[in-house]
């Protein structure tokens, strides 16, 4: 086991940082969850340390123990993945440093508490407007997120979930790596293979709105539903382009992290699990 | 004439895999070889090929550049942050433009000034720019928005002219420009004199510092057209726009048979390799392959492509 | 006659597009040294490399010891105790002279450690036989082209092999250092060794050959004992023709001074004065090493001056690249033809143009091909270039015509000043008339030609006057009538003359 | 004495920098230079530097080795799911090396045998890997369990010995053994060789196609043993683990002084070119810098660093 170095001593300064270990900022969700944590450090007057993990467990892992070498008083994790973030928990476990983990949960470790909104309910959200959209039955396009990842798991597994009652049949299932320029092309693809389609569920926003421009392209009409809710996402709701696309509030989550990290700073007690509500926005 | 076809055939063993695989996928699913999927495939392809095309002058001259992507991002990003603010649409193009060139000149520049390997040069530039771009962006997307100049800029990429889109003509222009001077021009020949031998190409009184940063320089300006294809496209510039493009262009290089030691190959080896992942790409996307399998069959057929391709053994 | 105990019987090889042999026969004899002949291109090192297993032959057969053997690759030739030093240079320029000397055969430990302490003592013994005085862990990189070949020579030495094929293994030596090759190679032949030598030197053959056997075309001529045939008779088949005087020198009206050069000074020249007139042709000799290809590369802009001036035809010039040499009207025609001279992966014509393709092209640097293409025509035609068209690949050409091709590049500039670095190195001896023709041609037009060569009788029979270096020092300067070999060697030791 | 030092600073260029870059970041940062930060550092160095060690071999050869990310996720994959079916720890472990060795000498057969550019052969086989190890994974992480098997299997990873952790071993004996082999066997005698002239080589009887097979087989070794280090760590293996990977094994390995040409630079190098990546990536997060300015940063000390390691001008 770890040597057990002493118990760090407060020390005025560092009191108020507090870390955030991100999964990564090369998406706008990640990004505004960011935003909102930051907003709120500044109002309350603590500081903020954001690293990013790249989507890779071990960066992650590494990100933790710097975050531990630099002594920071609580540590918000959103994690890569729930089963490999474990190990990063306990290192901080080990040095009494309080974890909250934000959008993905931690399958192992010690977690004073978990803010989330649920992606596979989020998905389910989706696959049931569609439901709703196209009376139960019709042919749908999924567009996968990186395989592998866990988003692409979960809103996958809720989306297919909720739809295994109906006549929906999905047509397409192509991975587009939550990338608008390949949700662009792999949809134009899609669109040469199928004759006929009456909608498209997204992992993201980000392929979505490439899949909207390929749909504009081809003069079809198909309703094409999203997932994260950015701003551009809104704005083609807002527009009438996309039918909806399901809001998981990031900054809202970035901002309840910091909140209740600041609470278990003070000593307050928190609650165990947050959840933070999903909406489905439509126009 | 028969003797000649053959020959051809022997020479670009790249192209008869191209045939053979597009006949194959012909079989196998009818909606592939349709005007409209063949334009498809054509559009889709045009941003790996003017990519590819950069790369090629900088393969032939021995170097690699792995910067593309981010000089892709950057270009897209301040185009369309230009577009927004309002800007000429013609103006905007040119600065993107500049940018990439700029961008490109500076590899150029310290690998042949600064004398360091290609590989980590593009390497550092690539992780600089692409920072850059996060910062610029503030890691979101810029939204060219729905001004007029908006709508006259998303033509370059969304537009058609006789029922044919614009990037395929991009793309045809670029390969046409780029095979004539790499065959007919005094550039284009110390450019594969300076792949196969830098030294020699020195002490027949050429400035070979001066040929490096004009291939990075074009190979710049290229991946910033292609940026700005993608951005007209998509109304929009991603932050994380090209990541691992580079991967693609090379691969498309060196599909075309152009040797990564430098000195051999050419352009028209390059569209047949655009042509070979591009088919690649919208076959397995006609055809539903689940994307694990698409993977492990992308790697099989990079693979066999290049092992019919190889030199023949003395 | 003596027991062979190699036989090569009807050995063919086809290239793509080129027949190389035809059919051609060779002996090699127990204890003897056999002379390999031939004109640049005859076949002679295409020969060669299939009987050390580097190409594979088309069609034919080889007898040793009286049993036929197929050799597949270089390490069943040495296996067969068949070594080869091979014309070009192959040496890990990384490595140390005792590491290049053992590659693939160091002695190990049971761990499988380097013997290193027993590597390099015998390397030592292998180079103190060859007097190559160098640490045997210097990196052979550091070395000179010619000390390298010598390393070259040690590494098949210490092959320890039965039959030892030498390519051209003089061609970048000084007599002093071929001496102790001559030295060497005797005492291999008084152990019962054979040898193949091929050289285009053919003073060296009736040096130290007891057969000759003469290719042409990539025919078998003829085979003979070295007694029964004289210089004339060799030259006879190997061109097929009767061949004048071998140093045409001619004497022409000497004009302005064309090049100065004053004090010149950097890492590897020290102080270097001297001038050189239209029409005049100066030997620039010297020991290997003594720093002639540097004053050379240091004229062309290879390599940046610390201190001195260069004026051409009176003006004082800033010469920073070959580029601006070559503006400046001087040419070089470089001693390491692989490294430097040509570009190998390009073809003839290509190789040809590329010093002058601003002359060649119009308008956004368009090459115009027709001109291009006469061009090079010309070069081949008026070189002898021995090649199935203007296309061929510069990689394809034997030694002597890429030589050939290298000249022409330089020639191509229309210089006013031509350096030439060891310009018939490889050279055969048709060939090599052909060169000194093209030289006094231009020496005629009123070029000044400043001539490096570690060919003593060469220097002598082309120059009108000798400039000779030692470490990096013009030692002495002799009229083309007061010099012999002798003087010649003794400013080259750096031992200052007496008289005058 | 003094000139020994003098010399040994000149010829390791990239040491001086490692050192100045260190003594900077202790002066900003007092928690940097503490001995449970540098256990910290060493710690998140292995896996790169085990990676780089065996890319070290490929690259003084010439070669490149692109695929050891997608190795190291299928062994990482391989022995996760051993260890999670209760089998024996040790035999997981072995498993998943045989499998990194089968993987690289994959790569070294088609590289030698099959004449093709490494560059484009380990991309296919990236690319080939990685969709397998998705098809293998179904894309989902496999968890090691928490049976007994797995505690002693994730020892690995976060175990401890005399107060250091283990992966620091591993990588201390996998840089020495490595030194070892390229300075005093044959076969790294023979690495250089190949690596500065193929030709040659071959002349002097040496089977350069065994040598090939055999860096890209090491190669493929050491990215499964760094698979198998992340996973214990995690006690878990990713899909998508070591993505991108290849690009800061190479950047270690060329910081180090080894040239991409193959032939000349060393271990020792590389054990300096991780080491400077390890302690950039600690020292950015130790000074808060934001993750877009870190990549701007990083690509900023990999231009820096090599410009200044570079091979003087004659
Ligand atoms: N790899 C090759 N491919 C095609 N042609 C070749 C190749 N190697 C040699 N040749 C051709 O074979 C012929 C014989 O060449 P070779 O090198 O054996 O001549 P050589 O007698 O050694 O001449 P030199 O005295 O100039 O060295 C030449 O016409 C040459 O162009
Ligand atoms: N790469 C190098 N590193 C160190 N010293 C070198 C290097 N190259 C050449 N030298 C040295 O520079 C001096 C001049 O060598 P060089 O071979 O050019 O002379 P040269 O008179 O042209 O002889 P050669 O007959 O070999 O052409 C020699 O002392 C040589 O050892
Ligand atoms: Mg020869
Ligand atoms: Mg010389």
């Amino acid at each position: 086991t770890a040597p057990s170095t002493t118990q760090p001593e407060p020390q005025k300064e560092e009191a108020k940082k507090i870390g955030l270990v991100i999964s990564t900022l090369n998406n706008p969700f990640f990004v505004s969850l960011k935003d909102g944590a930051e907003a709120k450090a500044k109002e309350l007057g603590y500081e903020l340390v954001v690293l990013d993990s790249q989507n890779d467990p071990a960066k992650e892992m590494s990100n933790v123990e710097d975050l531990v070498t630099k002594n920071v008083a609580v540590i918000l994790i959103n994690p890569t993945d729930s089963d490999a973030v474990g190990n990063a928990v306990k290192a901080a476990n080990d040095k009494q440093i309080p974890v909250i983990t934000l959008d993905r949960g931690a399958n192992s470790g010690e977690v004073v508490a978990h803010i989330a909104s649920d992606n596979v309910a989020g998905g389910k959200m989706a696959g049931e407007y569609v439901i709703e959209q196209l009376g139960g039955k019709g042919k749908v396009v999924e567009l996968e997120g990186i395989a592998g990842t866990s988003a692409a798991r979960d809103r996958g597994q809720g989306f297919n979930d909720a739809i295994k009652a109906s006549n929906i049949e999905v047509v397409a299932k192509q991975t587009a790596d939550f990338d608008r320029t390949k949700g662009l092309s792999v949809m134009e693809n899609i669109l040469q293979a199928q004759p006929e389609i009456n909608a498209v569920f997204a992992h993201n926003d980000e392929m979505a709105l490439g899949a909207l421009q390929a749909i504009k392209a081809s003069g079809k009409t198909i309703m094409v539903v999203g997932f994260d809710a950015t701003d551009d996402a809104v704005k083609a709701v807002e527009a009438g382009e996309m039918a909806a696309t399901v809001a998981q509030q990031p900054a809202k989550i970035g901002s309840l992290g910091v909140e209740n990290a600041v609470k278990v700073l003070k000593g307050e007690a928190i609650e165990k699990s947050i959840p933070v509500d999903l909406q489905l926005v439509t126009k | 004439m028969k003797k000649a076809l053959k020959e051809f055939l022997i020479k670009n063993k790249s192209f008869v895999v191209l045939v053979i695989f597009c006949i194959i996928v012909s079989i196998v699913n009818e909606r592939f070889f349709t005007v409209s999927n063949i334009l498809n495939i054509l559009r889709q392809t045009s941003i790996n090929s003017v990519i590819a095309v950069g790369m090629t002058f900088v393969i032939l001259t021995g170097g690699i550049d792995l910067s593309v992507g981010s000089i892709l991002a950057i270009s897209g990003a301040v185009v369309a942050a230009m577009v927004s603010q309002g800007n000429n649409a013609f103006i905007a193009v040119i600065a993107a433009l500049a940018i990439g060139a700029a961008l490109g000149a500076f590899n150029g520049l310290i690998i042949s000034k600064g004398k360091i390997q290609p590989f980590i040069a593009t390497l550092g530039v690539m992780t600089l720019v692409r920072g850059y771009t996060l910062v610029f962006t503030d890691g979101k997307p810029i939204s060219a928005g729905s001004s007029e100049a908006a709508s006259a800029f998303s033509n370059i990429g969304a537009g058609y002219f006789l029922g044919i889109p614009l990037p395929i003509y991009i793309m045809i222009i670029v390969f046409g420009l780029a095979y004539y001077i790499l065959k007919h021009t005094r550039t284009g020949r110390y450019v594969y004199s300076l792949g196969c031998n830098e030294e020699a190409t020195i002490y027949s009184g050429i400035n070979t510092d001066r040929i490096k940063i004009l291939v990075y320089t074009i190979s710049g300006l290229l991946a910033a057209l292609a940026g700005i294809i993608i951005t007209a496209r998509l109304s929009s510039a991603q932050p994380q726009a090209g990541t691992g493009y580079e991967l693609d262009a090379i691969a498309a290089v060196v599909l075309g048979g152009t040797s990564l030691a430098g000195g051999s190959g050419g352009i028209f080896g390059t569209v047949i390799g655009a042509l070979i992942i591009g088919v690649l790409n919208n076959s397995l996307n006609l055809m539903d392959v689940s994307s694990y399998y698409q993977l492990l069959l992308k790697g099989l057929v990079i693979l066999v492509a290049v092992l019919l391709d190889r030199k023949q053994k003395k | 006659m003596s027991d062979s105990i190699i036989k090569m019987k009807g050995v063919t090889k086809e290239f793509p597009g080129v027949k190389a042999l035809k059919s051609v026969d060779l002996n090699i004899y127990k204890g003897k040294i056999m002379a390999l002949l031939g004109e640049n291109g005859a076949g002679k090192s295409t020969l060669m490399k299939i009987l050390t297993g580097v190409y594979e032959k088309t069609t034919g057969e080889i007898i040793l010891n009286g049993k036929p053997v197929q050799i597949k690759n270089t390490r069943e030739a040495q296996n067969m105790g068949i070594a080869i030093i091979h014309q070009e240079l192959n040496l890990i320029s990384n490595l140390s002279i005792g590491e290049n000397i053992f590659l693939g055969r160091e002695p190990v430990n049971s761990f499988g450690k380097i013997e290193w302490s027993k590597l390099y003592k015998a390397a030592k013994l292998i180079m103190d036989r060859l007097g190559i005085t160098e640490k045997p862990e210097t990196l052979v990189g550091e070395l000179s082209i010619g000390k390298q070949q010598m390393v070259e020579i040690a590494k098949a030495l210490s092959l320890n092999a039965q039959v030892i094929v030498m390519d051209e293994p003089t061609g970048a030596l000084t007599d002093k250092e071929t001496d102790s090759l001559f030295r060497v190679i005797r005492e291999l032949k008084a152990e019962g060794r054979s040898i193949v030598y091929i050289s285009h030197r053919l003073k060296e053959i009736f040096q130290i050959c007891d057969d000759v056997t003469i290719l042409r075309d990539g025919q078998f001529i003829a085979e003979y004992p070295i007694n029964d045939v004289n210089e004339d008779k060799i030259i006879e088949l190997m061109v097929g023709r009767k061949l004048s005087e071998q140093y045409p020198r001619i004497n022409c009206q000497l004009g302005e001074n064309l090049l100065e050069v004053k004090n010149l000074t950097n890492a590897y020249v020290k102080d270097i004065s001297f001038s050189i007139r239209s029409g005049e042709i100066v030997g620039l000799a010297g020991l290997m090493g003594s720093g002639r290809t540097e004053l050379a590369r240091t004229i062309y802009g290879v390599y940046g001056k610390d201190k001195g001036e260069i004026i051409v035809q009176g003006k004082a010039v800033d010469i920073k690249s070959p580029g601006q040499a070559i503006r400046n009207g001087i040419s070089y025609v470089s001693e390491d033809r692989k490294g430097n001279g040509v570009v190998l992966g390009l073809n003839i014509k290509e190789n040809i143009s590329l010093s002058v393709l601003q002359k060649l092209s119009g308008i956004f640097g368009i090459i115009d091909k027709k001109k291009e293409e006469n061009a090079a025509l010309d070069s081949i035609q008026g070189m002898s270039i021995k090649t199935s068209g203007v296309k061929q690949l510069v990689k394809n050409l034997s030694g002597g015509n890429q030589q050939k091709v290298s000249l022409s590049k330089s020639l191509m500039t229309g210089p006013k000043i031509l350096i030439l670095d060891e310009p018939t190195r490889g050279v055969d001896v048709g060939a090599k008339k052909e060169i000194y023709d093209i030289i006094n041609q231009f020496k005629q037009a009123g070029m000044s030609i400043i001539m490096i060569s570690s060919e003593i009788p060469e220097i002598l029979g082309m120059s009108d006057r000798i400039m000779v270096m030692h470490e990096g020092r013009i030692s002495g300067c002799i009229e083309r009538e007061q010099a012999d070999q002798e003087r010649i060697m003794r400013l080259a030791v750096g031992q200052r003359e007496v008289t005058i």
